[in-house]
């Protein structure tokens, strides 16, 4: 008994990065404790799922049932529950997913494990456990502690360790059939996806965003390519909005979204206060010709230049890393 | 909604507006918003659905430039009566989002950005200001202003009017990170129980700091504390009032040229509404080099840059060309080199207007502190 | 001892007609005016509502007659300097200003204004032309004397200085043929003079000012050219005012002319709460003079109400609207400039469209105020003055020429605002009044 | 349609400079700005929006010191019927459960068909107390809910998931679901409703009250519990490129790369 247990995440028939990320982990913790690494994957035709993740875990447990087929709480809460009293594992990882963040609590609360969540680090010495959170909007960090336990449970947040592994374990995959109740009282109906054409800019990881300096509308080409090579979304200041340019809802700013990407590369952007009131959060980079501009103030990286001499380079220099 | 409209019929003397739409016909937006002031006020008076009246988004067009008012030949006051609507709205919470966003980031911080009370005073690092919160002593306090606070390009006017004073050896003081905002846009945005905490909490403020006299930078607080605040024996004087008295006094020289084409656009808050036309005008003149050229509207008949009742807080319903648009371009047309004006929203969309204009590196829009300093 | 003479203060039409009609009932009147020509302001008009009467014709005749009537005393250039006693026993001082000229040597033959070097400001065209330093008022003049204005003659000027300058009114400049003042009339050591009479009642017909159109600064006057006032318009629009006739502005006539109503009327913005009567008729007829002389230009009245209520106003204000001119309800807010012209922006309430009409003639209609000496005039006599600033009558209906004070009367614009014809009526119910109580007076009873 | 609503008073630190108290387990809140939890704000909107479509009450709970009745006090304001705030010295430094058993505790003798509150609270980010209310209560729960209706005994609801995509669910009530920010436009409450809204009483209970006993909640009964907190390095002094063209935009590449930003 004991172990390190790991919940497997996938969509569409693809486990998510967090998972690797996660196994990642615990085969660092592993190595130093010597606790085994479990990944269980649940779900319906999961097969192939699971000869992925045996190479990254010293066991993998399948549980693959129709009932399972769509995430359900009820049910998955049932399911590992099962599992994690047969397997009783000292530890277990989740990812703080929307998935984790609705069933990690519910599964530690149901059988009364210690749970810290939306952390970004753990480890394990001397047999004690501490993990690191974050808290007050990811400004302050929290090392916690846990009451003795017989098993303790951790989410972590997404990207908080790297994806790429050399290990490469070649676990058992273990097959376990269950009896899976019928969920009592959730019913999935479907899953649905943003209607095409529908720009969200708030959820956007990466916003490339233009501002007054593009000069025209005929140019926002320019700035599009670039935001497709980067896999980001066109985002803009509001003079862009006013020439009609570009919709409303684009707009960055105090009249209009709030953003907080991972990268927010402003373009031709000046960096009116009123802009900036829109952006919070992430890695913004700025290119500008006039170098008093105030996103020179904000910015973490800095181009003085004109942006259409710039982009052009940049955007060879991006297909060049891809 | 019966008895509300009777009040507003009382309040605002409905009965005696004569629809002479003199007030519709010098609303600055009433060529492209829906908005027409003198409709709005037959409305009130007449129509048994108030609702439908005031739930309206270009209800929220309005500048409260207060052209209508000024200029009703039946003394009444149709602006009040869009900010009293506003209010309506407020109590029922139905506000635009940046709006809410401006009211609450007032509430929570003393400021409409939303920044951090304790940035308020960060732009000021370095300058030794006297905090008349902490014990220093002055005779003049320096109200900041939220703009002037947080807006990078504001904060300049802040640093320039340090600049001057010191040159002139007055002494003053400001109310560091304790400052709140005036309140004048939030009463303007209808949120009257805001604007009356605020204002008494300032006043507690001014009080306490020992002062006699309280120098502004925008003409928004100017106009507040002149007009708005309960009783006080406070003097309030706008910027351009104190600089032109240190010039007359020969606290204030000159060692530098400036030779530029300057014309100035008077801020709504400053000239139409409390009639200070010739101080601007005198420190500008005052500037060694300078050549001076009037708009033709200006004055009375100065246009409005759209930047009024909360309006740098919420997009207009209405679209059509920006009016600071027709400023910029009527100066570029003129053969100015700098729009001087006096008031942080005209110079935030002065500069925005001459962007969007296209006729960056024609013209510049500068506050007249930064040409005093320049020129000392 | 009670005294069978009227004093009439002010010669405009009320004046004249209340000292003809107390004078033709066999009384003595003295009437004093303060220009050196009586006429008043009707005779500053191009033309008259609704009859389109031309005033030098219908108001010629009246000034003759005051000038000649026997029993009527004309003291003109003049002033009245203190009132004391009672009714039927009025002692009146009475400055009457040098005129630097001999009255009884002045052949009005205008030698002296050719030859003189200083240019004035017409006051009677209201600054559109120009007259010399000593002039005759207008051809017309009663009295037809020449007269100097001390404000501007060189030579009396330099006399404070104690230089002895110009004095070609005198001289004449006779190599160029120019004789200067044959009659030796001018006389420049003529000085003012207190006049003192007994009167036993007092017409008041001082007449009105025109407000001052600055006092509106959203509409650009004084600052644009291409915006005039309706009394300015008169000027122009008479023969023999400075454009002799022609409606022209800039030098062109113009294209499209926007009155605007109301200009110091009804707006309390300016302190003027009262409606000034006479404004809507003469745009009326402005605008239909205007209409038949630019039969190409548009021509746009701006109005809150048209108020046609006198006889035959409203059927001459359809006339004016069949001749083509547009009446827009709702008021212009603002007059400013947009290339070389001038733009006129307003609402017209009765389709809500806003809009912005380009202009190049602005004509406001300037409302009346209060004649400027009415405070100091009302101190001299004692007598009240109402909230809107005009001499107070003593009962609004049945008391409406006399005052609080007995024997003292109202003619014409100084007690509120009213056209020509009710002047008239208002003159001479004054008069009546007047006469009533010298005959009275005259028996040596106690007051009627 | 009787909701309860969960409400919590934290610190609005997106801005502020956060400082950490000299014994390394609280943050110092003088000088911070406090005010209703974001996504709290938007359930109780949610649930004065239903309230007000289908009739009934709202009750807003909150968890904390007199300090709270602010928060309490702008819900009712919203539009909340009743306000209840739970307080003992014994509540301090509870742990997610230990919040949930209070929580758990109050609405016991309350009738409810609903009970929301936000997804996460922005002062510890645990996002747990819903589900683990929901469990202690034997209730069902969906978290991040961004679409709500209710269908006399079913809530149909979105969920939101990550990249766009929504699950939509149908759940048995009464259920917990916890409401993400978005779902509605909370309605601007004006100081004049808060002052009119000061004259309500707020309840208060503590843990007496609510027959808890003192072990089962607080910091002794905490599971986990904060060892330290510390401030995350960071450097955001801004770093200016220089160099030819093609060499800035190597190195910018390289820098959007880095970050997270060539997918």
């Amino acid at each position: 008994m004991g172990g390190i247990l790991v919940i497997a995440e996938h969509r569409k028939g693809d486990l998510l990065d967090v998972t690797w990320e996660i196994l990642n982990k615990a085969a660092v913790v592993s190595e130093s404790t010597g606790q085994r690494v479990t990944a269980v994957l649940a779900g319906f035709n999961v097969r192939a799922m699971a000869e992925k993740l045996a190479g990254r875990a010293h066991k993998v447990v399948v549980v693959d049932n129709p009932e399972l087929a769509n995430y359900n709480y009820e049910v998955y809460r049932d399911v590992l529950t099962g599992i994690i009293k047969n397997l009783r594992p000292v530890l277990i990882l989740i990812g703080h997913t929307t998935t984790g963040m609705d069933l990690a609590p519910a599964l530690a609360a149901h059988l009364n494990i210690p749970l810290a969540t939306a952390c970004i680090d753990f480890s394990i010495e001397d047999g004690k456990l501490t993990a690191i959170r974050q808290m007050y909007n990811g400004k302050v960090n929290a090392r916690v502690c846990f009451s003795s336990s017989d098993c303790y449970m951790v989410t972590l947040r997404p990207g908080s360790f790297s994806v790429e592994t050399e290990n490469a374990w070649g676990g058992e995959i273990q097959s376990i059939s269950l009896e899976v109740e019928k969920p009592s009282g959730i019913k999935f109906i479907r899953s649905v996806e943003a209607a095409l054409g529908e720009v969200d800019i708030t959820q956007a990881d990466i916003l490339v965003s233009v501002g007054q300096g593009i000069g025209d509308k005929k140019n926002l080409q320019l700035v599009e390519e670039l935001a497709a090579l980067l896999g980001g979304t066109l985002s803009c200041s509001r003079p862009v909005v006013d020439k009609k340019w570009l919709p409303k809802e684009r707009q960055v700013g105090s009249s209009g979204k709030t953003v907080k990407p991972k990268v927010y590369l402003a373009i031709g952007i000046s960096g009116s206060f009123q802009h900036l009131m829109g952006l919070k959060g992430g890695t913004i980079i700025a290119i500008n010709k006039d170098p008093r501009a105030p996103i020179f103030r904000v910015a973490d990286y800095g181009i003085v230049g004109d942006l259409f001499q710039v982009v052009p380079v940049l955007k060879e220099k991006i297909k060049s890393l891809k | 909604m019966v008895d509300t409209r009777t009040e507003l019929i009382d309040r605002y003397d409905l009965t005696k507006c004569f629809q002479c739409a003199k007030c519709t016909a010098g609303c600055p937006v009433s060529l492209k918003s829906v908005l027409n002031i003198r409709r709005l006020m037959r409305e009130v008076l007449l129509s048994p659905d108030l609702q439908g009246t005031f739930h309206k988004s270009e209800i929220w067009d309005c500048t409260t430039c207060q052209t209508c008012t000024l200029r009703c030949p039946r003394g009444l006051k149709p602006h009040e009566l869009v900010i009293n609507l506003r209010s309506l709205l407020v109590e029922e919470g139905e506000i635009p989002k940046t709006a809410i966003d401006a009211l609450e980031g007032v509430y929570k911080h003393g400021n409409p950005w939303g920044r951090a009370r304790s940035k308020r005073s960060e732009w000021s690092t370095g300058l030794n200001i006297k905090n008349l919160t902490e014990g220093d002593t002055a005779p003049l306090l320096f109200f900041n202003c939220c703009t002037t606070a947080y807006d990078p390009r504001v904060q300049e006017i802040g640093k320039a009017l340090v600049t001057v004073l010191r040159t002139a050896g007055v002494d003053f003081g400001c109310l560091g990170n304790k400052e709140s905002c005036c309140g004048s846009e939030v009463r303007r945005m209808g949120e009257t129980g805001l604007f009356e905490m605020l204002s008494e909490d300032n006043l507690k403020l001014f009080q306490n700091s020992g002062v006699n006299e309280i120098v502004t930078v925008s003409p928004h607080c100017y106009n507040t504390f002149k007009n708005e605040y309960p009783e006080h024996s406070f003097g309030i004087k706008h910027y351009s009032q104190l600089v032109n008295s240190l010039i007359n006094e020969g606290r204030l020289k000159f060692s530098r040229e400036l030779n530029r084409k300057i014309t100035y656009h008077d801020p709504c808050y400053l000239g139409k509404q409390n009639k200070v036309f010739d101080e601007p005008r005198n420190v500008i003149n005052a500037i060694p080099g300078v050549t001076f050229i009037e708009f033709d509207r200006s004055r009375e008949r100065s246009l409005c840059c759209e930047g009024g009742g909360g309006r740098m807080f919420i997009e207009a319903s209405a679209s059509g060309q920006r009016l600071a648009e027709i400023r910029a371009r009527d100066a570029v047309e003129m053969g100015v080199d700098i729009i001087a004006t006096s008031c942080p929203f005209c110079l935030l969309n002065l500069e925005d207007a001459v962007k969007t204009t296209g006729n960056e590196g024609k013209l510049v829009v500068r506050d007249i502190l930064e040409l005093v300093v320049d020129a000392l | 001892m009670p005294c069978d003479t009227a004093l009439v203060i002010g010669g405009g039409i009320a004046g004249m007609q209340a000292a003809l009609d107390i004078a033709n009932a066999g009384f003595k009147v003295v009437l004093v005016e303060k220009s050196p020509s009586i006429g008043g302001r009707m005779l500053q008009f191009s033309e008259v509502f609704p009859t389109l009467d031309c005033p030098q014709c219908i108001g010629t005749p009246k000034m003759l007659e005051v000038g000649s009537h026997p029993n009527i005393q004309l003291i003109a250039y003049s002033e009245v300097e203190s009132v004391t006693g009672t009714c039927g026993n009025f002692t009146v001082k009475i400055r009457q200003k040098s005129r630097f000229v001999d009255p009884s040597r002045c052949s009005a033959c205008g030698e002296c204004s050719k030859v003189c070097p200083v240019q004035v400001p017409d006051e009677r065209n209201l600054g559109l032309s120009r007259r010399k330093a000593i002039y005759i008022p207008f051809a017309q003049a009663v009295p037809n004397i020449a007269t100097i204005d001390p404000d501007y003659c060189l030579h009396l000027k330099g006399l404070k200085e104690g230089k002895d300058l110009c004095r070609l009114c005198q001289k004449g400049i006779p190599q160029k043929n120019l004789p200067g003042c044959e009659a030796k009339a001018i006389d420049f050591n003529i000085q003012n003079k207190i006049i003192e009479i007994n009167v036993g009642v007092i017409i008041v017909a001082v007449g009105y000012d025109l407000f001052d159109a600055r006092l509106k600064p959203e509409y650009g006057y004084g600052v644009y050219p291409g915006v005039i006032t309706g009394m300015e318009l008169e000027r122009i629009d008479e023969s023999g005012g400075p454009t002799l006739g022609k409606i022209v502005v800039n030098g062109k006539s113009p294209r499209n002319v926007v009155f605007i109503q109301c200009v110091g009327s009804r707006d309390k913005s300016v302190g003027v709460e009262y409606c000034s009567r006479v404004c809507c008729m003469y745009t009326a007829k402005q605008a239909l003079y205007v209409k038949s002389k630019l039969p190409e230009a548009k021509v746009t009245v701006c109005y809150i109400d048209v108020r046609a209520f006198g006889k035959g106003y409203e059927q001459f204000y359809e006339r004016v609207q069949e001749a083509g001119v547009i009446y827009r309800r709702g008021m212009v807010s603002e007059v400013y400039k947009e290339g070389d012209s001038l733009v006129v922006r307003a609402e017209d309430t009765l389709s809500g469209e806003i809009y912005e009409e380009r202009a190049d003639l602005v004509v406001l209609a300037t409302g009346l105020r209060p004649s400027g000496d009415t405070v100091e005039l009302a101190r001299l006599l004692n007598i009240p003055v109402g909230a809107d600033g005009f001499f107070l009558e003593s009962h609004p209906k049945l008391g409406p020429v006399e005052t609080a004070v007995d024997g003292i009367y109202l003619a014409g614009c100084c007690q509120g605002p009213k056209d020509i014809a009710d002047t008239v009526i208002q003159a001479g119910a004054a008069a009546s009044m007047a006469c009533i109580k010298l005959a009275v007076t005259g028996k040596g009873t106690e007051s009627a | 349609m009787d909701i309860i609503v969960f409400v919590k008073r934290v610190p609005d630190t997106s801005e502020a400079d956060i400082n950490i108290s000299p014994d390394g387990l609280h943050i110092i809140e003088k000088d911070l700005v406090f005010d209703i939890n974001e996504s709290d704000k938007y359930a109780v909107e949610e649930a004065v929006q239903i309230k007000e479509k289908l009739g009934g009450s709202v009750t807003a709970i909150t968890l904390g010191t007199d300090s709270s009745e602010d928060v309490l006090r702008r819900c009712l304001a919203t539009g909340v019927d009743q306000a209840i705030r739970l307080t003992d010295e014994a509540f301090r430094d509870s742990d997610a459960c230990g919040t949930a058993r209070v929580l758990a505790a109050a609405v016991k003798d309350l009738k409810y068909d609903l009970i929301l509150t936000g997804v996460q609270a922005n002062d510890d980010l645990q996002s747990q107390v819903g589900p683990v209310l929901a469990e202690y209560l034997g209730l069902l729960h969906v978290t991040v809910v961004n679409k709500l209706e209710i269908d006399g005994k079913i809530a149909r609801v979105h969920r939101e998931l990550e990249g766009g995509v929504e699950d939509v669910l149908e759940v048995r009530l009464p259920a917990v679901l916890t409401i993400q920010t978005g779902i509605n436009e909370p309605r601007y409450v004006s100081i004049m409703g808060i002052r009119k809204a000061s004259r309500l009483e707020i309840k208060v209970r503590n843990a007496a009250d609510l027959s808890l006993s003192p072990d089962g909640v607080g910091q002794k009964a905490s599971q986990v519990k904060i060892e330290k907190l510390f401030i995350p390095v960071s450097n955001k002094a801004t770093e200016i490129l220089t160099g030819s063209l093609d060499e800035m935009t190597q190195k910018l590449a390289g820098i959007i790369k880095e970050k997270g930003g060539i997918s």
